[in-house]
């Protein structure tokens, strides 16, 4: 993956397990965000594949890989401002009869069905995630962390196959961390997610993942248990190290 | 909250001021006749239009102060807006002037698009008399008027065979032509076309140019390369037209110009830097002292009463006004039957400045054949015969050279 | 000597109708298209207001310009409006700095889309646009006094005894000239001063610019006031140059917007070439090659046709046939501007 | 719509209904009723704006292109065919269709034959070339045959000679055909981008019906397109016409001295008046249809969705939604209602003029009316359809009048009280964006808001 001449991520290879908690750490400017993007299909990359399952997804556009399972949320929480929370969760269900234009102009009776089951389906995420009182607030009036829940939400309207989380912790207080923890952790034992998180809270990271894998510099530069990593002088380094070097820069 | 009684104070103050506006307009309804001037006061030919305008009301007023037309009655203008472009606005403002403000006549439309919608839309099913100052275009001599359509400016179709001829007169067999590139333009370039080929003459290129754009060195150089020596150019004084020539001067393109009725205005010559002696050209009329008249009244008035289409404005507001008297009143039918019987012979012949004296004729049962600042004869169709004065610039102006 | 001859007649045409009109046509594009791109850069929206605050400058100078005259002063072979062009770019800067002020800021603060600023400057195009009209009316004015010409096609062609003539009329020089100066007082000021080098870091990324302690209202403002000084000299040149009418004025737009596209929104740079390279095809595709052709062909090759790519009457459709091409292929334009 | 909303929009229509009233009572019926027509014409025309702006949030800047090719549209369905124009250009336009075809099809072929390289490149462009050449001769020699059959009159193909009401629905069709070639091209921009390209389509698009006299005659326009009401002279003239009159007015009849006149008199504004009314009837009962649909599929889980993609395009894309097909569809379903009201607009007017479509009224006044009725909001934009034409047309006499006012008012020289009122209708524009910056400042989601 190439910026302007720039190797945002080069030569990374890593494998996310089925029914795992995968968690994905680094120094700012990793690379992170961009291989969850080339993951997501957001940019293509210049050279490698992406596998899910057996089938090759590389350089598919994100929509499509929506429907192969493929869900993520956003660094920055990206809800649809003007929508209510209810609609933010109910536009998400695949397939709807009514979003093509001429069933909606049509087939009315099909529509409520298709409404019926995708609202008791949001219903159902919404008490998952407490948010009723909120049901029917313009999510764009949400608080931070509400925002951060309702992506969380999104992706549990419908079967996952794995669900790529950038920094779902950041700029929510604690009792809201844990219960967007609690709700990971549900999803991921009662429904089977998989997940692969981008974080920087180690505590987090060490009460959710199986297994953390570090980037440093587009690079991965370690594997292993939460523990493992934090014992580990490379990954310390390289935190310290580009840390410094960002500090020289900005002078 | 706040944002509805705003909603309400405004609507509140809208609604007040509308019903002043309407009954204040109202007052000054029933006293006088109203005359309606449909002209593009914006739009393309927003330069063209006010002094129109201006000439059209000179003619209403010179009746109004002359005290002679039904005992005395007097004329109020009133201006409404055809956009020269927009077919919708201008049948509105026609609606608002026929049905609303009661004008007996309207002198207008200018283009002959919107005059064609008003016309048709308008004017017609309303049974009130349109004459056009400058709609030129020849389909507009067979559109289904039941009599209520009149034009002072004669169809292109005719004026292109007339400049087709003087052309050949002086010996010119071979032109460059440069169009305006709207209705008049076109038509006037299809006529003047057909009519030189006819004549033997050989074109060897025509384009065109668009108004409002200012810049023409690429069709000044599309056009000499033609390697003819003499350029038609058939389109606006203010406007392309006179970029064109002035461009064509400044790069020393062409020995020989000639222009059609809408470049001829004193503006043009006063407006280019160069030379122009020797531009031929062809106006409607065609007799030098009635246009001389004019323009001496409209100077005597504070007016400037050369330029493209003023002439005929007065000429279209004073035949209404003449029409009326003939018919002893200022039913818009009359304005229908009499308008012919003015315009043409038999009777006394009336120039600009001479209304009064043509008013006092008609009521003194006599009969006029208005000739006005453009010799106006009208064809059976009611639009202007067409005899073309044939114009050269000589000593920074133009001279009429013969009649046509 | 004939071929000789032949081939300096053809450069002379070439010169006369292709180069001299393109070079003074494109310096105009290229001010006012400068101008379009550095509201883009610094405030991220396409003006399209820009054409009509042209006209409104062009409008007070030209006022100006009437007074002086008949006052009786001139500027000697030079056009008079030239004295007056400072009270118009004065008349502007205040109308941008309003209009900012009034109806920009507002959505600056809220950061509203680009979107929203388009539609704001719609309005704006919309009110100028009455209010010229409304002051000097919709008619063509001129005002251009002095001398006419630095050459004439008939002196250059009693001189130099060649069949063709080279014109080059006082405000063409005067065009490219004040361009040419115009253009290297604003990369002067881009690149040498603090103001200028806080309003490149600006453009190029505001976040950025912002945490270096750069003062957003500072270099808004004067973004405006570069954009009008540019716009009044552009209008005022163009003005000289053929006519002015506001209606024209309104015109221009869509070529300043093709020009700055072409050259990479954004990047003043890419404006000024932009601007040339739309006239230049403007000019060169619409120019009838034939007389050139019996020039240097041999006299029973030059074919009957007039050897033009596109008739005229799709000149004006060039700009933006040209713009649409560079969105579909390279919509960053010549030089990278910012885009997507 | 909850019951804020059926309250505002009653007002809001009720205002404007109370406008026409008043214009009806003071200056006439047949003023009213002709704005009334075109308020409709101009809802429908922000009605499709505002399926682009305000459910997709596409800056179309184009609006007039797709007005410009219903009216089109209009002369192509309801014009009789030129025979004669047919019999000598038909063969040529044909001709060079084929060519057209056979030079696309050949490349193809080459393209799909031979492997990648210069060879490949140099042989296509020949093929091009060619290709151009012939089209451009073969066309060439049809357009001016076309062009010569009686010029002053026709000089172009003419249309089918069917009823102009089919010409509504084909209108929106070759509307939606344009857009979708449009969308191919410009679809991918930012904002601003699609802004200034669109805005630079719509002049091509014009400068070609401009310049193509066999399509459409060019500048030359078409007039007298046939009407699908009847006309007012031939109502004076018709009996039965008559007798609906001397019912309608049968009092004012009995007590007048001379029936005939009086009532031939009463018959010219009535006439006018009730084909006003055949039209507001049929665009009525379109704009209606139309609000309907719209309704409907802005309530179903397709507004939902375009609504979610107007908010956040990356966030809609990563929850299945194809944004750039959707885009596209927003941006021909949109267009096509912008043309089927281009297609009305001509069939009232009577007449195709492609010179008068201009930027300023066909597109950014569309847009005002959007912004100022609310965007994303279906009857809001009809809404500002309403007031916007009513300002617009109003503004006129209104600015004489107030001119008139101050000149009474103010003692000033003749000149410029002259050059006041003369500027006068030069306020509509000013007018126009104040109320513009005015709504965009103060109720930026215009008079009936998005819920």
């Amino acid at each position: 993956m190439n910026f302007g001449g720039v190797r945002a991520v080069d030569n990374v290879s890593l494998n996310i397990a089925a029914g795992s908690i995968t968690g994905l750490v680094g120094p700012n400017g990793a690379g992170k965000t961009t291989l969850f993007n080339v993951m997501a299909g957001t940019y293509a990359p210049s050279a490698g594949r992406i596998w899910l399952q057996q089938e090759d997804i590389t350089g598919l556009p994100p929509h499509q890989l929506f429907h192969k399972g493929v869900l993520r949320t956003f660094q920055l929480a990206h809800e649809f401002s003007s929508l209510s929370v209810l609609d933010n969760l109910m536009m998400v269900s695949p397939h709807q009869s009514g979003e093509r234009l001429f069933d909606a102009l049509l087939a009315s009776r099909k529509i409520q069905a298709e409404e019926e089951a995708a609202r008791a389906r949001a219903e159902d995420v919404i008490r998952f995630l407490g948010l009723e009182r909120v049901r029917s607030e313009a999510a764009g009036n949400l608080s931070g962390g509400q925002k951060k829940l309702l992506e969380l939400g999104r992706t549990m309207m419908v079967e996952a196959k794995i669900v790529l989380l950038d920094e779902v912790g950041a700029g929510v207080n604690r009792t809201l961390l844990k219960s967007i923890g609690e709700a990971i952790l549900r999803l991921n034992q009662e429904r089977g997610y998989t997940f692969c998180m981008i974080e920087h809270d180690m505590d987090f990271i060490s009460r959710l993942c199986s297994t953390v894998i570090v980037m440093a510099e587009g690079a991965v530069l370690t594997q292993g248990t939460a523990e493992e990593i934090k014992q580990d002088s490379r990954v310390i380094d390289a935190y310290l190290g580009t840390g410094l070097k960002n500090r020289k820069g900005a002078r | 909250m706040q944002n509805r009684n705003l909603l309400l104070i405004l609507a509140v103050l809208i609604i007040a001021g509308a019903v002043y506006f309407m009954t204040a307009e109202q007052q000054k309804k029933d006293q006088d006749i109203k005359m309606g001037v449909i002209l593009g006061f914006t739009g393309p030919i927003e330069s063209l239009t006010p002094g129109m305008a201006d000439s059209a009301e000179l003619a209403f007023a010179e009746v109004s102060e002359s005290g002679a037309l039904l005992g005395g009655a007097k004329i109020t203008p009133l201006r409404a807006d055809s956009t020269c472009v927009d077919a919708a606005a201008a049948t509105a403002a026609a609606e608002r002037l026929i049905t609303s403000d009661n004008v007996a006549g309207i002198m207008g439309a200018d283009c002959s698009g919107v005059t064609t919608a008003v016309a048709n839309n308008v004017a017609v099913p309303n049974g009130v008399v349109m004459v056009s100052p400058s709609a030129t275009s020849p389909a507009l001599t067979t559109i289904d008027d039941k009599g209520y359509f009149f034009r002072t400016a004669p169809s292109d179709a005719r004026q292109g065979e007339v400049l087709a001829a003087v052309l050949k007169d002086r010996g010119i067999s071979e032109v460059a032509v440069t169009y305006t590139n709207n209705d008049y333009g076109k038509g006037f370039a299809d006529a003047f076309v057909a009519a030189f080929e006819a004549a033997g003459g050989s074109v060897s290129v025509t384009t065109s140019h668009e108004e409002g754009k200012g810049d023409y060195a690429a069709e000044v150089g599309a056009l000499a390369a033609s390697g003819s020596d003499t350029l038609v150019v058939l389109g606006y004084s203010d406007g392309g037209g006179r970029g064109i020539i002035q461009a064509s001067l400044d790069a020393d393109s062409f020995q020989q110009f000639a222009v059609g009725d809408g470049m001829i205005s004193q503006a043009l010559i006063d407006g280019i830097s160069g030379d122009l002696t020797g531009l031929i050209g062809t106006l409607p009329g065609s007799d030098a002292a009635g246009a001389k008249m004019f323009l001496d009244l409209a100077a005597s008035k504070g007016k400037d009463g050369d330029g493209p289409y003023r002439a005929e404005s007065y000429d279209a507001a004073a035949l209404m006004m003449l029409a009326m008297q003939a018919g002893g009143n200022a039913e818009r039918e009359t304005v229908a039957k009499n308008l012919m019987a003015v315009a043409n012979a038999p009777g006394t012949e009336i120039f600009p400045g001479e209304l009064a004296k043509g008013l006092k004729i008609l009521a003194d049962g006599g009969q006029v054949n208005y000739q006005g600042a453009t010799n106006v004869e009208l064809t059976d169709v009611g639009e202007a015969a067409g005899s073309y004065k044939e114009l050269e610039v000589k000593n920074n102006k133009f001279e009429t050279v013969s009649i046509r | 000597m004939g071929g000789f001859e032949n081939s300096l007649n053809a450069l002379v045409l070439l010169a006369n109708f292709v180069l001299v009109p393109a070079l003074a046509y494109g310096s105009q594009l290229a001010l006012g298209a400068v101008g379009v791109t550095l509201i883009f850069g610094i405030l991220r929206f396409a003006n399209f207001a820009h054409g009509d605050t042209m006209a409104f400058g062009t409008m007070v100078t030209i006022f100006c310009t009437w007074a002086l005259q008949s006052a009786g002063i001139s500027a000697g072979p030079l056009p008079t409006a030239l004295l007056a062009l400072p009270v118009g770019i004065l008349a502007t800067i205040a109308l941008v700095l309003l209009t900012d002020r009034f109806v920009f800021r507002f959505y600056r603060k809220r950061r509203s889309p680009p979107v929203i600023y388009i539609v704001a400057s719609v309005g704006v195009m919309f009110m100028l646009n009455g209010l010229v009209r409304l002051l000097i009316g919709p008619d063509d004015r001129k005002f251009t006094d002095g001398e006419r010409f630095v050459i004439s096609a008939r002196e250059f062609k009693q001189s130099t005894g060649l069949a063709e003539g080279l014109s080059i009329q006082t405000t063409q020089a005067l065009t490219i000239g004040v361009a040419i100066l115009a253009v290297a007082l604003l990369f002067w000021f881009l690149q040498k001063t603090r103001t200028g080098k806080s309003m490149r870091a600006f453009s190029d990324n505001e976040d950025l610019a912002l945490l270096c302690g750069i003062d957003p209202d500072r270099v808004v403002r004067v973004a405006w006031i570069l954009a009008a000084v540019l716009a009044v000299l552009a209008g005022v040149l163009y003005g000289l140059d053929k006519s002015f009418k506001p209606f024209i004025y309104f015109n221009l737009l869509l070529p300043f917007f093709a020009a700055a596209i072409l050259g990479g929104i954004g990047q003043p740079v890419g404006a000024i070439v932009g601007g040339y390279i739309v006239a230049f095809t403007e000019v060169t595709a619409t120019y009838a090659y034939k007389q050139l052709a019996v020039y240097l062909l041999p006299s029973g090759w030059v074919p009957d046709g007039l050897l033009q790519f596109l008739s005229t009457d799709y000149k004006f459709a060039i700009s933006f046939i040209i713009l649409v091409l560079v969105l579909l292929i390279r919509p960053t334009g010549i030089f990278r501007g910012r885009v997507l | 719509m909850d019951e804020e909303d059926i309250r505002k929009a009653l007002t809001a229509f009720g205002l404007i209904g109370l406008g026409l009233v008043l214009t009806g009572l003071l200056q006439s019926w047949n003023a009213a009723l002709g704005v009334l027509n075109l308020c409709l014409i101009s809802g429908v025309m922000a009605l499709g704006l505002n399926i682009q702006w305000g459910y997709a949030g596409l800056f179309n800047a184009g609006v007039m292109a797709f007005t410009a090719v219903g009216g089109m549209t209009a002369v192509l369905v309801s014009y009789p065919p030129v025979v004669e124009a047919w019999q000598v250009g038909a063969g040529g336009l044909l001709a060079s269709v084929l060519a057209l075809v056979v030079t696309a099809l050949v490349t193809g072929f080459v393209y799909r034959r031979l492997p990648a390289g210069r060879k490949r490149f140099w042989l296509i462009t020949l093929v091009a070339l060619l290709g151009y050449l012939v089209v451009r001769s073969l066309f060439g020699e049809a357009v001016q045959l076309i062009e010569a059959v009686n010029p002053a009159r026709t000089g172009f193909l003419g249309g089918l000679g069917l009823p102009i009401l089919f010409s509504w629905l084909a209108g929106g069709l070759v509307a939606a055909a344009l857009a979708w070639f449009i969308g191919r091209i410009s679809l991918g921009l930012r904002a601003d981008y699609l802004a200034i390209a669109t805005l630079g389509i719509a002049e091509i698009v014009i400068s070609i019906l401009k310049n193509e006299d066999w399509l459409v005659r060019g500048v030359k326009n078409v007039t007298g397109l046939p009407r699908p009401v009847p006309y007012e002279v031939e109502l004076q003239q018709s009996d039965w016409f008559a007798s609906v009159i001397s019912w309608v007015y049968s009092g004012r009849l009995e007590n007048a001295a001379d029936q005939r006149a009086v009532l031939a008199e009463l018959m010219i504004p009535a006439s006018s008046i009730f084909v006003k009314l055949c039209y507001t009837g049929l665009f009525a009962t379109v704009t209606l249809l139309l609000l309907v649909l719209a309704n409907r599929v802005a309530q179903a889980p397709w507004g939902r969705m375009m609504r979610a993609i107007r908010d956040n395009e990356a966030a809609a894309a990563a929850m299945g939604k194809d944004v750039v097909a959707r885009h596209r569809q927003a941006f021909i379903v949109g267009s096509a209602v912008i043309g089927l009201a281009g297609a009305m607009l001509t069939t009232l007017d009577g007449q195709f003029t492609p010179g008068g479509y201009n930027p300023l009224r066909y597109t950014f006044l569309v847009w005002v009316m959007v912004i100022v009725g609310g965007s994303g909001h279906n009857l809001g934009a009809i809404l500002g359809g309403f007031i916007i034409w009513f300002v617009w047309v109003e503004a006129e006499p209104v600015s004489l009048f107030v001119m008139r006012q101050i000149t009474d008012l103010i003692p000033m020289e003749p000149a410029s009280a002259y050059h006041l009122m003369a500027s006068a209708p030069h306020m509509r524009h000013f007018v126009m964006g104040l109320v513009l910056l005015l709504v965009l400042r103060y109720s930026p989601r215009g008079v009936l808001a998005e819920k």
